[in-house]
C-alpha cells in the first residue's frame, strides 16, 4: 500500500496535478470562508472563476484596454525590461563570480559589498542610477539587473569553489592555461550551480521589474498594479497581475529548467 | 455582528445628529482608529489632532479603502476627488457607500494646508522667463478649459493613457474643478493659479509645527523658511497680463506630475489636447507621469524634467534640504483632505 | 645499461611534512634521494600509505617538499610541468562528469592544441588500444570502475609526454587487459623513449616492467631499497614463470620492511 | 653575477610573500582585513566626492559620510527604535521561511517528482512581486489581531517568509539530493530508514547548500522587509523611513536609514559567516 | 563439500539492460542462474566491465533486473536488505568527507543501534586490524588510496551480515597488507559462517580464498564457468606454492573466454 502511494507519488503529472488541485481546494475554501464574512470579498480573496470571468471580459477597465489587455499589455513593457535586467544581471552575475574566482584578493574584498549593494533599496538607488543613466527606462533596467544578479554571483562563485582538488591536479599536470581551466573545467563544473542562481534570480527579476515601473508613472504592470490596487479600475485587474506574475514566474524557472537539461545532457539518465 | 450593530445605530439615530466633529475625532483617536496614508499626507491631520488636543497618531492607510470598509479604520482620510468618490460610488471599484457616509473636511477645521501647484528651479526659472511664463499661460488655459467642461476634460484625460475607469474620470474631474475654483472658505476665485498669501502662510505655519527633520540643519533651515524662499509670483503676474505673445527660450518642456496620470491633471491634458502649449510657441510639452519613487521635486532638481507638480510642504522641506526650487503657481485653491467616517460607528 | 645515461630526476632529501587535525606534524616522506634516468622504467613499491603517490606528486609539481628539492633535467618541476612534459595516471580515475569518454580523453589534446581531426583520431586509437572503442560516446557514469581506470590510462596515453607517472594505473584490471596494457606500455615507452615513474603494489608486475623496482618503507615513508632488475628485453609473458624472475620477486619481496602503516 | 643576486633576492621577497599569503592567520584575518581596505578606499572616495563625478551625482542625492554620520549620531534612538523592527521582521521571516523551505525540501527529495511540484509552487509564490504580496497579506491578517503594530508586522514577516522559502528550497534541495555516487546504495544495504538517511547522510551534505542559501537569503530578507514596510498599516521599520524621507526629498536623513539598512546587513552576514565558519569546519 | 547443503541465495535467468545515450539497450548482464550455498565463500572473476558489479547490485538490491529474479533464503533482495542481512564493500571507498575515519566507520553501527560505547570499541577493533588505528580522527581527504579502501573494508567488518558482497575490496592494497586481510577474512568467515560474494580481478586471490570461483564472460555478461576449489581448509600461504593450487589458477585462466570487453 504504502509501496503504491510512493510511486503514484512519484508520477511527473501526478505531482502538478497534485499541487494544482491542493492549491484550488485551499483558495476556494478560504474564498468561501471570506464571501461569508466580509462586505466585499474580492479585495480579499475572490473566488477563482470571478478572476477567470474577469480574464476574459471584455469591459474596459482602462482607456480603451479590457483587463486582460490592460495586464498584457502592460507585461509587455515590465517583462521586457525584465528580460533584460535579468539577462544583464545573469551576465554581471557570473561575470563577478568568475572575477572573484580569478582574483582571490578582488574576490574576498568585493564579495561582502556586492551583498551590500542588494540592501540599498531602489528608493536610494534610483536617482544616482537615473543621474547616470540619464534616462528612465535604462535605469529601469539597470535596476532590476543589480536586484537580481546577486544570486547568479553567489550560487555560481560557490559552484567554482565545489570543482574537487583532483580535477585542479589534472589540469595543473597538462600546464592547462587559465582560460583553459576556467574554459574546460571550472564553467562546465559551475553550471548547475549557475542554474540555480537563475532560477532564484528569476523571480526575483519579475519582481524588480514590477517594482521599478513604479519609478515614474509611466506604464507598466507596476503602474497598473498600484492604480488597480487604489481602486481605479477593477480590483480584478489586480487579480489577474498577481495570478499572472505568478505565472511568468513559474515558466522562466521551467524554461531554466528544459535549458539546463539541454546543456547538460550527462545528466539526463534513462 | 452586522445585526448588532444596525441595533445600535438606529438606536442612537437621534443623538447623531448633535454629534460634532469634536466628538468624532476625539472617539476615533481614543480608538486609535485615525487613518492616513502618512508620507507628507499626514500633517493636516496632526494639526486637526492637535486642535482638539488628542495624541497624533495614527494609523498607515494603504493604497485601498479596505481598511475603512472593514472598520479597522473609523475615521479614514480621503481625498475629495479620488478615494471619497471610491468610498460612495459603486461604480467598477467603488465601495458603493453612497450618502450613508459623512466627513469631516480639512478647510471647514481651518487646518487646510494647499496641494497642487507648480514649481520649477530658481535657475531654470532665471534663465527662461519666457518659457516659464508661457507655460503657465498655456496650462491656465487648459485649466479654465477644464473647469467649465469637465466631462469633456474627464475624457480626454481617459484618452491620454489613463488608467482609471470613465466613470470615476468623471468623477474626479468634477471634483478636481471645485478645488481649482473655490478657495478654503469656500469661496468662488477667478483666478487660475493665485498664490493666496493667507492660505500659503497657514499650510507653511501647520508646515513648521508637524514637519520635523531628522537632519537638524535641514529643521532649523525649514523652522526659517518665509513665503518668499519658495514662492514667485512674479511669473504668474507675466502671464496673467499677457497677451498670449511669448518668446520661449526652450521649445521643448516637460512637467512631472505628483501621481499617475488622471483628472487630477487635467488642466495640462486639456492645454496639449487643444494646442494651447503651441499657440504660446512650445514644439513639445511632455507630461511625465509621477505617482514613483523618484520624487517629482528630486526629478525638476536634477534636471530630468522642467516643471513638476507637487505640494508646498514638500517643495519648502525640498528647500530645507538643500535644493533651488521655487513655486511659481498655486492650481489647487484649498484642500482636497476630508476625513471620512460611517456614522453608525459613533 | 650504461652508467653514463643522463640523469632525468633527481631528488634530494625529498622530505613532506603534513599536519593531521590536532596540528601535529605527520612525515609521510623523509630524505628520499632517488635518481632517475632518463627513458628508464622504474617501479615505486610499498605498502599502503608510505608515501608513493607523495613523491608523484612532488615529482611531478602537485606538492610542495616541506625539505630537500627535486630537479628534473636541470629544471625545477614546475618549470617542467610548464613545458608540458608531464603525464599523469591518478590513483583514481578523474573523469568529468560532463564529457563522454572520448571527449574526456580528448581534454588534454585540446589543451596541447591539437587540431580537431587529429585529437579524434588518436582519442579513439587509444581507446580501441584499452578496448573501450565501444564505449566512445557514453559519459563516466555509464562506465563500470575498471572502464573508467581504462579511459583514465587512455587519455594519459593520447599525449606523448617526456615523463610518464602512473599511480597504480592497472590495479582495477583484470589479468587479460592488463597483460595487453603492460605490453603495449612497454612498446610505447620503448619506441618514444619516455621515463616512466610506475607506483604498483604488485610486486610481479613491478619486476615484469621495470629496469628498477625502488621499495618504500612506512614510518616514516622513506626509499629502504633499490633492485636492479637485470632481465633482457623485449621480456615474453613467458619470462615470468623463469627462475631469475622469481628470484628477483623474492628479492624484492624481502626487501620489505615490516608490513602497511 | 648581480643578476643572480637579484634573482636569489626576488625568490627570497616572493618567498616571503607566498609564505605570508599561504599562512592560515593571514588567510582567516584577510577576509576582515582585505574588505576593510576596500571600505577605506570607498569611503576615501565617497569623501572626497570622486564617486560624485564618476557618477555624476551631486552631493544632495548621494550625500556626503560625515552628514550621513551626523544625522545618524542626532536621532539614535528613532533608528534603533526602527531597526528593531525592521529586523524583527527580517529576522522571523528568514527563520521561518528558510525552515519552511528546507522542509519542502526534504519533501521533494523524498517523492521527488510530487516534491518538486511543491518547490515550484513556492517558486511560483516568490515571483508574485512583493509590492502586490504586501497588500494582500495586509488584508488577509487583519483578524489576526486588534493590534496593528502586530498584525502588520506578521503580514510583512510572511511576504518576508516566502521569498526567503524559495530560496532555500532550491538549494537545499540540491544539497540533500547532490550526493556522492554510491552514498545512497551504501545507505540502502544498511537498510536504514528514511530518517537516517536523512540525518546521516542528507542533513551533513546539505550543510554547505544551507549557507550558499543564506548567503542569498540574509540580504533578500532585510530587502523584502524594507520593501514591505512601504505598505504595511503599521508605520515603522527602516524601509518606511526611507520613503518618507526621500518624498519629503531629505535624502541625507534617507541615506541614513539606507546606511543603517547596510549596518544590519552586515551584522546579518558577519554573524553567517562565523556559523559558516563554525558548521563548515569539517568540510574539507 | 555435501550437496545437502542449504541454498542461500539464486538466481533464475537474471539479466540487466541498461540504455546508452542514443537510447539502445546494453545487455549488461544476461541469463545468470546461480545458486550459492549458505556459508560458502564464492568469487567472481571476470573481464572489466562483464558484469560483476552488476549482478552483486542486483542480489543487494540495488539495482532491478531487467529479467528474471533473485531469491535468497526464499526472500526477495529487498526484504533480506531490509532485515539488514547484508554487507556491501563498494568497488570506490564511499566514506562522508564529514566523518573521520572512525565516525565512518561507526556509521553502519549507528544505523543498526548499536550503543555508543560499543560502537566506538568495535570501530577500533576493526581499524587496528585494517592498520589504521592512528588513523582514527583523520578525515578521509587525508588518506592514501589504499588507506581509503581499508577505511571501507573496516567499516563493512564493523557489523555482522549473514551476507557479506565484496566488489574489489583489496585491489588497491599492498601484497602484505592484503595477506594479512586475507587471513582476517577468512577468519571472520569460519567464525560467523556468513555467506560471501567476493569480487576480485586476481585468479590467485580468488582460488585462495573461495569454495567455487565463478567466471563471468563479457558482450554480454554471462556466467561462463564454475571451478570447484577443492583445496582443504585452513590453507596456509604456502599452498599458493602448491602444483594443485597452480592447476586449479590455470584452470581458472583458461575458462576465460576472449579478452575484455
Ligand atoms: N548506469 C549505467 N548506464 C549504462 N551502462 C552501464 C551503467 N552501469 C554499468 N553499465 C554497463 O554495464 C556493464 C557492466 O558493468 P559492471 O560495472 O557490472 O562491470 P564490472 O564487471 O564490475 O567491471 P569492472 O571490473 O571494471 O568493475 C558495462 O559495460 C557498463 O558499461
Ligand atoms: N592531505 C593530507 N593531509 C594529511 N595527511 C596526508 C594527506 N595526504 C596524504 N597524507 C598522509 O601521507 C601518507 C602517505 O600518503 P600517500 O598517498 O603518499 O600514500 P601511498 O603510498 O600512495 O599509499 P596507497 O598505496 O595507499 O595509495 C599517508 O600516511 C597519508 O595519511
Ligand atoms: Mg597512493
Ligand atoms: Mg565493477
Amino acid at each position: 500500500m504504502r509501496e503504491k502511494m510512493l510511486n503514484i507519488g512519484n508520477k511527473k503529472w501526478f505531482s502538478a496535478v497534485f499541487w494544482i488541485l491542493l492549491l484550488l481546494i485551499i483558495w476556494e475554501i478560504s474564498a468561501i470562508v471570506v464571501a461569508n464574512t466580509k462586505r466585499i470579498p474580492e479585495n480579499i480573496l475572490p473566488h477563482l472563476y470571478q478572476i477567470i470571468m474577469a480574464a476574459f471580459s471584455g469591459e474596459k477597465v482602462s482607456g480603451e484596454l479590457s483587463a486582460s489587455q490592460a495586464v498584457l499589455t502592460s507585461a509587455g513593457q515590465t517583462l521586457l525590461r525584465g528580460f533584460l535586467g535579468f539577462i544583464l544581471g545573469g551576465v554581471i552575475g557570473f561575470v563577478f563570480a568568475l572575477l572573484m574566482k580569478m582574483s582571490n584578493l578582488l574576490g574576498k574584498m568585493l564579495f561582502p559589498y556586492l551583498m551590500l549593494i542588494q540592501l540599498i533599496p531602489v528608493l536610494g538607488l534610483a536617482p544616482i542610477i537615473l543621474s547616470i543613466t540619464g534616462d528612465i527606462n535604462v535605469s529601469r533596467v539597470v535596476i532590476a539587473a543589480i536586484l537580481s544578479f546577486y544570486p547568479v554571483a553567489t550560487n555560481t562563485l560557490y559552484g567554482f569553489k565545489s570543482v574537487e582538488k583532483e580535477k585542479y591536479d589534472l589540469m595543473y599536470i597538462y600546464a592547462a592555461k587559465k582560460h583553459e581551466i576556467y574554459q574546460k573545467v571550472l564553467i562546465p563544473a559551475a553550471m548547475p550551480y549557475f542554474f540555480i542562481g537563475l532560477k532564484i534570480a528569476a523571480p526575483m527579476a519579475v519582481t524588480a521589474s514590477i517594482l521599478v515601473d513604479t519609478l515614474q508613472g509611466d506604464g507598466g504592470l507596476g503602474c497598473l498594479l498600484s492604480q488597480s490596487l487604489k481602486h481605479a479600475m477593477s480590483i480584478y485587474t489586480f487579480w489577474l497581475i498577481v495570478f499572472f506574475s505568478a505565472f511568468i514566474g513559474i515558466i522562466i524557472s521551467k524554461i531554466i529548467g528544459l535549458i539546463e537539461t539541454a546543456v547538460s545532457p550527462w545528466k539526463r539518465r534513462p | 455582528g452586522e445585526s448588532q450593530k444596525e441595533t445600535t445605530s438606529t438606536a442612537e439615530n437621534e443623538k447623531k445628529e448633535e454629534l460634532t466633529s469634536k466628538d468624532i475625532i476625539e472617539k476615533a483617536a481614543k480608538d486609535g482608529k485615525v487613518g492616513n496614508w502618512g508620507l507628507g499626507n499626514e500633517y493636516e491631520v496632526l494639526a486637526l489632532l492637535a486642535k482638539y488636543d488628542l495624541p497624533t497618531d495614527f494609523l498607515s492607510q494603504d493604497f485601498t479603502m479596505d481598511g475603512f470598509d472593514d472598520d479597522s479604520i473609523t475615521l479614514a482620510s480621503a481625498m475629495t476627488y479620488n478615494e471619497l468618490g471610491l468610498v460612495k460610488n459603486d461604480y467598477e471599484g467603488g465601495y458603493g457607500y453612497k450618502d450613508t457616509v459623512e466627513y469631516i473636511d480639512m478647510n471647514d477645521e481651518g487646518v487646510a494646508m494647499l496641494e497642487d501647484n507648480i514649481f520649477c528651479s530658481k535657475d531654470f526659472a532665471k534663465e527662461n522667463p519666457e518659457t516659464v511664463a508661457a507655460f503657465l499661460y498655456a496650462s491656465f488655459k487648459g485649466w479654465e478649459y477644464a473647469v467649465e467642461n469637465p466631462k469633456e476634460a474627464a475624457q480626454i484625460c481617459y484618452e491620454y493613457g489613463s488608467s482609471v475607469s470613465k466613470e470615476h474620470q468623471e468623477y474626479m474631474a468634477d471634483e478636481v474643478a471645485k478645488l481649482v475654483s473655490t478657495d478654503t472658505k469656500g469661496e468662488k476665485v477667478s483666478d487660475i493659479g493665485n498664490m493666496d498669501e493667507d492660505a500659503m502662510k497657514q499650510t507653511l505655519d501647520i508646515a513648521k509645527k508637524y514637519v520635523s527633520l531628522d537632519d537638524a540643519d535641514a529643521n532649523e533651515k525649514f523652522q526659517n523658511l518665509t513665503l518668499d524662499d519658495i514662492r514667485d509670483t512674479s511669473f504668474y503676474e507675466k502671464a496673467q497680463a499677457s497677451d498670449g505673445k511669448f518668446n520661449v527660450e526652450k521649445k521643448k518642456v516637460s512637467i512631472q506630475l505628483k501621481w499617475l496620470p488622471d483628472a487630477q491633471f487635467m488642466g495640462y491634458y486639456v492645454a496639449l489636447d487643444k494646442g494651447y502649449y503651441k499657440e504660446v510657441g512650445f514644439e513639445d510639452v511632455n507630461i511625465v507621469s509621477g505617482g514613483g519613487d523618484i520624487a517629482e521635486t528630486t526629478a525638476v532638481n536634477n534636471n530630468t524634467v522642467d516643471f513638476g507638480v507637487t505640494w508646498e510642504t514638500n517643495l519648502a522641506s525640498a528647500d530645507a534640504s538643500g535644493m533651488n526650487l521655487v513655486e511659481i503657481a498655486q492650481i489647487f485653491q484649498r484642500s482636497g483632505l476630508v476625513l471620512v467616517y460611517k456614522p453608525e460607528n459613533y | 645499461m650504461s652508467e653514463e645515461r643522463n640523469i632525468e630526476i633527481k631528488t634530494r632529501q625529498l622530505g613532506v611534512t603534513f599536519k593531521d587535525n590536532e596540528g601535529k606534524d605527520v612525515a609521510a616522506l623523509t630524505g628520499v634521494n632517488l635518481e632517475i634516468y632518463k627513458g628508464e622504467f622504474i617501479t615505486l613499491l610499498g605498502p599502503s600509505g608510505c608515501g608513493k603517490t607523495t613523491l608523484l606528486r612532488c615529482i611531478a609539481d602537485l606538492q610542495k617538499p616541506s625539505e630537500g628539492d627535486v630537479h628534473i633535467q636541470g629544471m625545477t618541476p614546475k618549470e617542467v610541468r610548464l613545458q608540458k612534459k608531464f603525464g599523469f595516471v591518478f590513483q583514481q580515475p578523474v573523469l568529468f562528469d560532463w564529457r563522454t569518454v572520448k571527449k574526456n580523453v580528448e581534454l588534454p589534446m585540446e589543451i596541447m592544441g591539437y587540431s580537431k581531426g587529429e585529437r579524434s583520431d588518436r582519442a579513439m586509437e587509444m581507446l580501441e588500444m584499452v578496448g573501450l572503442k565501444d564505449f566512445a560516446n557514453h559519459y563516466p557514469n555509464q562506465l563500470s570502475g575498471g572502464m573508467q581506470q581504462r579511459a583514465n590510462i587512455a587519455r594519459a596515453f593520447g599525449l606523448d609526454p617526456d615523463i610518464l607517472l602512473m599511480d597504480e594505473p592497472f590495479s582495477a584490471l583484470d589479468e587479460f587487459t592488463k597483460e595487453k596494457l603492460h605490453e603495449d606500455l612497454v612498446r610505447i615507452w620503448k619506441a618514444t623513449n619516455k621515463t616512466i615513474l610506475f607506483v604498483t603494489h604488485n610486486i610481479q608486475e613491478g619486476v615484469f616492467l621495470s629496469d628498477r623496482v625502488c621499495v618504500l618503507s612506512p614510518h616514516p615513508g622513506r626509499l629502504s631499497a633499490i633492485v636492479d632488475i637485470d632481465i633482457e628485453r623485449p621480456r615474453p609473458v613467458e619470462v615470468k614463470e623463469s627462475t631469475h624472475f622469481n628470484e628477483l620477486v623474492t628479492k624484492v619481496r624481502n626487501s620489505f620492511e615490516g608490513g602497511s602503516v | 653575477m648581480e643578476d643572480k643576486v637579484v634573482l636569489k633576492k626576488m625568490g627570497r621577497r616572493k618567498k616571503l610573500r607566498e609564505r605570508i599569503r599561504e599562512n592560515p592567520k593571514w588567510q582567516k584575518a584577510s577576509t576582515v582585513i582585505l574588505p576593510l581596505i576596500f571600505g577605506i578606499i570607498l569611503v576615501g572616495l565617497w569623501q572626497g566626492q570622486v564617486l560624485h563625478r564618476l557618477f555624476h551625482t551631486d552631493t544632495f542625492t548621494l550625500p556626503l559620510l560625515d552628514k550621513i554620520g551626523s544625522i545618524m549620531a542626532d536621532n539614535k534612538e528613532k533608528l534603533l527604535e526602527n531597526t528593531f523592527s525592521t529586523l524583527q521582521v527580517s529576522l522571523m521571516g528568514l527563520v521561518i521561511g528558510s525552515i519552511l523551505g528546507y522542509l519542502m525540501a526534504l519533501l521533494a527529495s523524498f517523492f521527488p517528482k510530487f516534491g518538486q511540484g511543491g518547490l515550484a509552487v513556492i517558486g511560483a509564490f516568490a515571483s508574485i512581486p512583493v509590492v502586490a504580496m504586501a497588500p494582500v497579506f495586509n488584508n488577509w491578517t487583519k483578524d489576526i489581531s486588534r493590534d496593528a503594530s502586530f498584525r502588520s508586522m506578521i503580514s510583512k514577516t510572511i511576504v518576508v517568509m516566502l521569498i526567503c522559502a524559495a530560496d532555500m528550497g532550491l538549494n537545499a534541495y540540491k544539497g540533500l539530493t547532490n550526493l556522492k555516487p554510491y552514498a545512497l546504495d551504501l545507505m540502502a544495504i544498511y537498510a536504514s530508514s528514511r530518517k537516517k538517511i536523512f540525518f546521516k547522510l542528507r542533513l551533513p551534505n546539505s550543510i554547505p547548500y544551507v549557507f550558499s542559501a543564506l548567503k542569498v537569503s540574509v540580504p533578500a530578507s532585510i530587502m523584502t522587509a524594507i520593501v514591505s514596510e512601504y505598505f504595511a498599516e503599521y508605520i515603522t521599520g527602516v524601509g518606511r523611513q526611507i520613503r518618507e524621507n526621500i518624498v519629503l526629498a531629505q535624502y541625507s536623513t534617507a541615506w541614513a536609514y539606507i546606511a543603517t539598512a547596510c549596518l544590519i546587513g552586515i551584522f546579518a552576514y558577519a554573524i553567517l559567516m562565523i556559523l559558516q565558519s563554525i558548521f563548515l569546519k569539517r568540510y574539507h
